[in-house]
């Protein structure tokens, strides 16, 4: 039926099953879709945020997306800059999980906002002191990079290839890309950083606040650097799903063990930086401020001490070590486990480096705040998940996105 | 955004940070602007002989 | 910072032995700054109170329980080391809010903010407050409201702004008479002058001979134990809130009882009784 | 020109370029955003000219003096008035809220009447027409007496012509709801004869001796007590609380002295004992039985047997009563939270003897005994045979308690027809469930009120009555005040709807009612009723907007008669057998007798008093068995069970049980009604013998994790 749109020689399903798949997925993304309207329409007052949980759900969501995102920066940045050859058998691949990723973001961001018609305010009126002005301007700019990227595969469909000018623009554009690289890299670097930056200003919140270099509080870089770190767990996470439903292998295990490999390395540097940090900030940064560290850790029903150590030991330690040793690396349930872990440690500090933030009383006399979000939080939340699957899966179907599906998934004669 | 905005202020802060955003959009637009005319270009260099 | 010598610091100091808790501040502020109310204000954390009256207790048992009030407005941070970078103007990525070098004031815009809430996840006294649902008030009651201080609408974020209408009206009519500046009576924040109790006490901590000056006798010097800690106050019963932070509020308060003074910041154990005889930088000279 | 596909697709494109490059994005996203800032249900106050009206707000007995900001005629807020000579400027919570009950969604627009169980809205002809062929019947049957009336209070001009009616349509069946004046003008009368009060001059003594008096929880004129409060500091001067529980006067005391619930008046008796018996005290005037009152203290009070009943150690009293009796300038002052509902004689008696006995009568900072105001002179009230008779005759009861149990004890209608005016009884007497009962009972029952609250709900007739924002009263200063003031409320802003004065309303039915009783009432309106019965204060009332008639101690030193408290009359036992004992709190941020509190008030109220629609009592952890902090639990009275939430307070004194009083509102209002529970449903009348006072201070109870 749309055998036409289909790469050459590609194997994919028949459409009816497609569209059933699509549909499935697609009613999720429409409720998602109807509790974005009723934040817009209703107003923010259909969450359970309050004036002490400002940020909610969502905004993890947003943090973590954009972390996982990382990926697509940092496997350009590897290909384009550094010329690791290999990676351009997942380059497409992480450019669409971070466009993914950086879409999400944005459309998180325009229902997060109590005044979504004035989201633009932001840029108008730019404060260049706020870490968020850096965050919208890089994370706009770089969006666009990513948009950049994104074009070239979605003008190598079979069809679109036959018009001259795209397939002109797609090799042209294949052959300035290393400039855009260069400049998303850039941008990414910033506004990763930011929101590292975002909590670690709030001086006003000893359990975010941390000390830095000139205007960037160390949280910057250690955001920057983990978002490099575990972004290629993510696409490495995806793809590895991606293979489970198409039954297919799609990049070649070099690949992937060279890009575990380089994940493993960042990780283990990044969560050395990240204990120092902790260490520095538990000893020495909240106890000048009159707070010992079990004060953000006790007296309260969940944020406990499991978190910090689930985070950094389980999450963190674990993950960079078994990326690291080649024979676990290699092993494809270790490197899986690894992956997950790293993935779930990503995210994990977002949630504290946002929402702890936002829980851990500051003033002597005030308490705990906890939330549960409502489900118009949850669905908006589940919106990007819905909303990516199906990308994926167009892209997937149309898109030549993986260089070596055909030479993988050679019919059996041929062999 | 831009020096008409009354809250803009020539000052470092603002000299870094616009810099590098506008630094980095005309970059963007000027490479977009190329690999477009080149497309362009490119295409109606086509007409003549047959590419594929 | 700009170093006008007719540059104000407006701020406050309020009494926590005369406060009773008897709420008149508050009300004063939600009927002078139009703010609205919903059926259901007993959740404490969607319930706009740019004033808000906290309870703070000495943890003691049945019958060595005491009780303090602590009215808690908008802190009017100047920032770190005083140079008007206070934690919530330093993060609002669109200017909305600001801080204003010749009054010390923290100011709101309403139409210019989007409703980020960043501002509120920066401000440790949470005395910011969104407007989580569109202002409604029951038919005829908008006839009561102030064309001093615009209605808000939904989306946005609001707070105390030490009734700055009341300083522009009071700024507008000393100039129409000519007068160069105004008196210390003419502009009063609706809480003061609400007060019952006479607890709270407005003025230009830059003045002499304002009271609020005299009461608490601002450090021109930078705390030596702490360098972002400026204004700090030479009296020995005035506190600030979180003062170790450095976000130097322009509200202190002042108690005779010491464990009041401790709960304002948080101490390390044995903490306490090192510093809570240290009393800005003078003192110690 | 043919399209072709592809110059349609280049046209297409072309077109979204053009768009997206021309000015109208820019243009429609700028639009957008001015809209959201222009949102045509937000509100936009229209600005004008800035004035000033000063007026009394008469929304407690306070009578505090206020200034009204209005811009173009509009009043926007309301703050106290300076130099005023009862409150200087200060306000409290509800005063200042008080625009809330101008524009409240519960006001009554025009007259109802009751038709089956709902109300439909009538012109006032109707409803003043109706009301007088009814009053006419009752007349023509012979028994004006029939007629009664429950007010707020006695004085002023107001409760005067409900009097006066009264008295023209021949019924001596006025009552006052009870309030802190009246318990002191008993306990007066009681001490000292009767025509008199108490003042307490709180802002000029040195060690205040309180017996749960909530001096910042609305006792007496609250901003006066306030600031009276507050000069402490500077004054040096000790505030002493007694009470079971840690209110916020205790809190600002400089001793809280926790006592079992309902022995105040031990422990003001035993202090009596302690300073006759150590010769601390000076017997000016002491008239008759003061021998037989010192010899009964010293028995039935002796030390021990007070520090047992109340909870307190021997050494504590009789250093209390040293304090008390060496200090210059003491005041003993009674009446629990606010003095008004739940109060006993005995007490009020008891601590008032310490006044009498530390000889500070009719001194600085001491008590003043002071004649009640007589600055009214309203001409004799015509009277036709009918009346005379009727008004004749005795009160039916002595209070409106006792009226109540009287309508429910009979077969036969007792009252045929009420006037409430300005009182909620239906909501604030113990048990309200027998007063709605007694209301149903009465054929005929008119409201002159301005918001539809539980009483008006079981009116016949409700004839809506302007706020003090809209009308004109004269409003004596009382309950405790050491000055003798009155103050003029002046209309600020014409009646928002089809209300009047209660003045207006009274002279309509009058006339209406022709003969006698419309001679008795021959003014034009009220405002010339008003001028002629205030007479030489007049010109003040009108142009000053208040009238200082004493101010400082009175001369002379007045007569104490112990007769009363001699033959120590028994103490009021709270009701029940069960183990705990829930007292209502009174809370400033809250309101108790005919005014329901304000939105703007309630947002005050804190969480650990209300929380959604749920009350929340106060219990001492130690009591607090199987319970848990903010947890769901039963509480259960004799009279009554309540689902509420509890609080963990280590400042309520175990085996106490606190609730708040003034919420559990059960009328027509989102915003302040069905929130909570009112603590009256749970607690029942204890008549106090001999004073028939309504004396229940609480009442047994158990709680019960839900």
């Amino acid at each position: 039926m749309d055998s036409a749109l289909i790469p050459e020689g590609a194997d994919r399903c028949s459409f009816p099953k497609f569209a059933i798949g699509i549909s499935i997925v697609g009613a999720v993304a429409l409720w998602g879709v109807y509790a974005m309207f009723l934040c817009w329409f209703k107003g923010l007052n259909q969450t359970n945020m309050n004036d002490y949980y400002g940020f909610a759900l969502w905004i993890w969501a947003d943090l973590a997306v954009i972390a996982v995102g990382g990926g697509a920066f940092f496997t350009g940045l590897l290909k384009y800059i550094f010329k690791v050859d290999e990676l351009k058998n997942i380059i497409n691949f992480a450019v669409i999980i971070g466009f993914i990723c950086y879409s999400s973001a944005l459309l998180i961001l325009a229902i997060d906002i109590g005044q979504p018609l004035r989201g633009w305010f932001i840029f108008w009126h730019a404060n260049v002191h706020s870490m968020l002005t850096e965050v919208a301007f890089c994370l706009s700019c770089y969006f666009a990079v990513l948009t950049i990227e994104f074009i070239p595969n979605i003008l190598e469909n079979r069809q679109a290839n036959k018009v001259p000018f795209f397939h002109h623009l797609a090799h042209n554009m294949h052959g300035v890309m290393a400039i855009f690289a260069a400049t998303g890299a850039f941008l990414s670097f910033f506004h990763q950083g930011s929101l590292g930056g975002v909590a670690g200003v709030m001086y006003g919140r000893p359990f975010a606040v941390r000390e830095g270099l000139l205007i960037w509080p160390w949280t910057f870089f250690l955001f920057t650097w983990s978002a490099a770190a575990f972004g290629p767990c993510f696409t490495l996470m995806v793809t590895k799903i991606t293979e489970v439903i198409t039954g297919k292998k799609l990049v070649k295990d070099n690949v992937v063990h060279l890009l575990a490999k380089i994940s493993g390395w960042m990780i283990t540097t990044y969560i050395i930086a990240k204990i120092i940090d902790t260490i520095y900030w538990a000893m020495v940064t909240a106890p000048s401020l009159g707070f010992k560290m079990s004060h953000f850790y006790t007296n309260n029903s969940f944020y406990g001490y499991w978190i910090l150590v689930t985070e950094i030991v389980i999450c963190g330690v674990l993950p960079g070590f078994l990326l690291l040793n080649k024979s676990t690396r290699e092993n494809p349930t270790t490197r899986l486990i690894a992956i997950v872990l790293g993935v779930i440690g990503v995210c994990l500090n977002r949630w504290v480096m946002v929402l702890q933030i936002m829980a851990v009383p500051v003033m002597s006399f005030d308490t705990w705040a906890l939330y549960i979000p409502s489900w118009q939080e949850v669905a908006t939340t589940v919106l990007p998940v819905a909303y990516g699957i199906i990308l994926i899966a167009i892209t997937y179907r149309y898109l030549p996105v993986f260089p070596q599906e055909r030479e993988l998934n050679q019919p059996r004669v041929d062999q | 955004m831009f020096p008409f905005n009354f809250e803009w202020v020539w000052d470092t802060a603002h000299i870094i940070f616009m810099g590098g955003l506008w630094y980095a959009i005309s970059i963007l637009g000027a490479g977009m602007a190329y690999v477009i005319v080149k497309a362009a270009m490119d295409t109606m260099n086509d007409k003549g002989e047959s590419h594929h | 910072m700009i170093q006008d010598k007719k540059a104000h610091k407006f701020g406050m100091v309020i009494d926590l032995d005369k406060c009773t808790g008897c709420g008149s501040c508050m009300v004063s502020c939600m009927s002078e700054n139009n703010v609205p109310f919903k059926e259901d204000e007993s959740r404490k954390k969607d319930s706009i109170t740019w004033m808000r009256v906290y309870k703070l207790t000495n943890g003691k048992s049945f019958p060595d329980t005491q009780v303090v009030y602590m009215p808690r407005p908008c802190q009017h941070c100047s920032g770190k080391g005083g140079h008007g970078h206070s934690p919530c103007v330093s993060v609002c990525p669109a200017t909305a809010t600001d801080y204003g070098y010749d009054t010390g004031i923290v100011s709101q815009i309403y139409t210019r903010c989007f409703g980020c809430r960043y501002c509120m996840g920066a401000c440790p006294y949470h005395a910011r407050y969104f407007n989580w649902w569109d202002p409604k008030w029951p038919e005829g009651m908008e006839n009561y409201l102030s064309p001093n201080v615009s209605p808000r609408m939904r989306g946005v974020v609001e707070k105390c702004s030490f009734c700055y209408h009341r300083y522009q009206l009071a700024r507008e009519k000393a100039y129409g008479e000519g007068r160069d500046g105004i008196e210390e009576s003419e502009y009063q924040t609706a809480c003061t002058t609400a007060c019952p109790a006479g607890a709270i006490v407005f003025g230009d901590l830059n003045d002499p001979s304002h009271m609020v000056h005299q009461i608490v006798k601002p450090d021109p010097h930078p705390d030596p134990m702490n360098k972002y800690v400026v204004d700090k106050s030479r009296n020995p019963k005035v506190f600030r809130l979180l003062e170790r932070l450095g976000t130097n509020t322009k509200i202190y308060y002042l108690s005779e009882r010491e464990w009041v003074r401790k709960a304002g910041d948080n101490y390390l154990d044995g903490e306490w009784d090192k510093v809570k005889n240290h009393h800005g930088s003078s003192s110690h000279e | 020109m043919k399209v072709d596909r592809r110059s349609f697709l280049g046209l297409g494109l072309g077109a979204v370029a053009g768009v997206v490059v021309s000015p109208v994005g820019l243009k429609l996203t700028d639009d957008s955003s001015i809209w959201t800032q222009n949102w045509p249900w937000t509100p936009v106050p229209i600005d004008g000219e800035i004035s000033y009206d000063s007026s009394v707000c008469n929304l407690c007995p306070g009578n505090c003096g206020i200034s009204v900001r209005k811009i173009a005629g509009r009043p926007v807020k309301i703050e106290g008035l300076d130099g005023y000579p009862v409150n200087d400027g200060g306000a409290c919570l509800h005063g200042i809220a008080g625009l809330q009950y101008l524009y409240d969604p519960s006001r009554v627009r025009t007259p109802l009447r009751k038709n089956g169980d709902i109300f439909e809205a009538i012109s006032w002809d109707e409803a003043i027409s109706f009301t007088a062929g009814k009053l006419a019947d009752i007349r023509k049957s012979n028994a004006p007496q029939k007629l009664a009336c429950i007010t707020d209070k006695t004085q002023g001009s107001v409760p005067g012509l409900f009097k006066r009616f009264l008295t023209a349509f021949g019924s001596p069946n006025l009552y006052a709801m009870p309030s802190l004046e009246s318990n002191l003008e008993l306990t007066a009368q009681t001490l000292h004869g009767s025509g008199n009060t108490l003042g307490f001059d709180l802002e000029n003594s040195d060690f205040v001796l309180s017996f749960g008096a909530g001096l910042i929880e609305g006792w007496g004129s609250p901003v006066n007590c306030f600031k009276a409060n507050a000069s402490r500091k500077e004054r040096h001067a000790v505030l002493y609380q007694v009470e079971p529980r840690l209110s916020n006067t205790a809190a600002t005391a400089d001793k809280w002295i926790p006592v079992k619930p309902g022995t105040e008046a031990d422990l003001a008796l035993g202090i009596c004992a302690v300073m006759i018996k150590n010769n601390l005290f000076d017997a000016a005037n002491f008239k008759a039985g003061f021998a037989k009152f010192a010899a009964m203290v010293q028995i039935e009070y002796s030390l021990d047997k007070v520090a047992q009943t109340c909870g307190i150690n021997p050494g504590e009293i009789e250093k209390i009563a040293s304090l008390f009796a060496k200090a210059k300038m003491p005041v003993a002052v009674p009446g629990k939270g606010r003095g008004d509902s739940g109060q006993n004689l005995k007490e009020f008696a008891a601590v008032h003897t310490l006044n009498c006995l530390v000889g500070n009568l009719n001194k600085t900072g001491g008590v003043f005994i002071m004649a009640q105001n007589d600055y009214l002179s309203f001409p004799e009230a015509v009277m036709d045979n009918v009346a005379e008779t009727g008004a004749g005759q005795e009160k039916m009861a002595g209070s409106v308690n006792d009226l109540v149990e009287k309508v429910n004890a009979a077969d036969k209608p007792v009252v045929d027809a009420l006037f409430v005016y300005n009182a909620n009884p239906c909501y604030s007497l113990s048990a309200p469930k027998r007063v709605r009962q007694a209301f149903k009972k009465i054929p005929f029952v008119v409201s002159f009120s301005s918001f539809l609250d539980e009483t008006a709900m079981e009116a016949d007739v409700i004839l809506p009555i302007n706020t003090f924002l809209e009308r004109m009263e004269d409003v004596p200063s009382q309950a405790g005040l050491a000055k003798n003031i009155i103050g003029m409320i002046r209309p600020v802003i014409k009646p928002v709807f089809d209300t009047k004065d209660p003045g207006d309303a009274l002279i309509l039915l009058s006339t209406a009612l022709e003969g006698t009783i419309a001679e008795s009432f021959g003014w034009e309106s009220y405002a010339e009723c008003l001028e002629s019965v205030t007479g030489n204060n007049w010109s003040s009332l009108s142009e000053e907007g208040h009238v200082v008639i004493s101010e400082g101690a009175p001369e002379g030193v007045p007569e104490v008669d112990f007769t009363f408290l001699a033959t120590n009359p028994s103490t009021v036992q709270a009701q029940g057998e069960f183990e705990l004992t829930l007292i209502p709190i009174d809370n400033m941020h809250l309101t108790g007798a005919a005014l329901t509190v304000s939105p703007f008030a309630l947002k005050t109220v804190s969480d650990r008093v209300l929380t959604g629609t749920d009350i929340v009592v106060e219990i001492n952890p130690a009591t607090a068995k199987g319970l848990k902090d903010c947890g769901d639990a039963i509480l259960t009275t004799p009279v009554g069970e309540a689902r509420v939430k509890v609080n963990f307070n280590e400042g309520i004194m175990p085996g106490v049980i606190g609730m708040v009083r003034g919420l559990g509102h059960t009328f027509d209002n989102k915003f302040v009604s069905n929130k909570g529970v009112n603590v009256n449903d749970l607690i029942g009348p204890v008549i106090e013998s001999g004073s028939g006072l309504d004396a229940a201070f609480g009442i047994k109870a158990k709680i019960s994790k839900a």
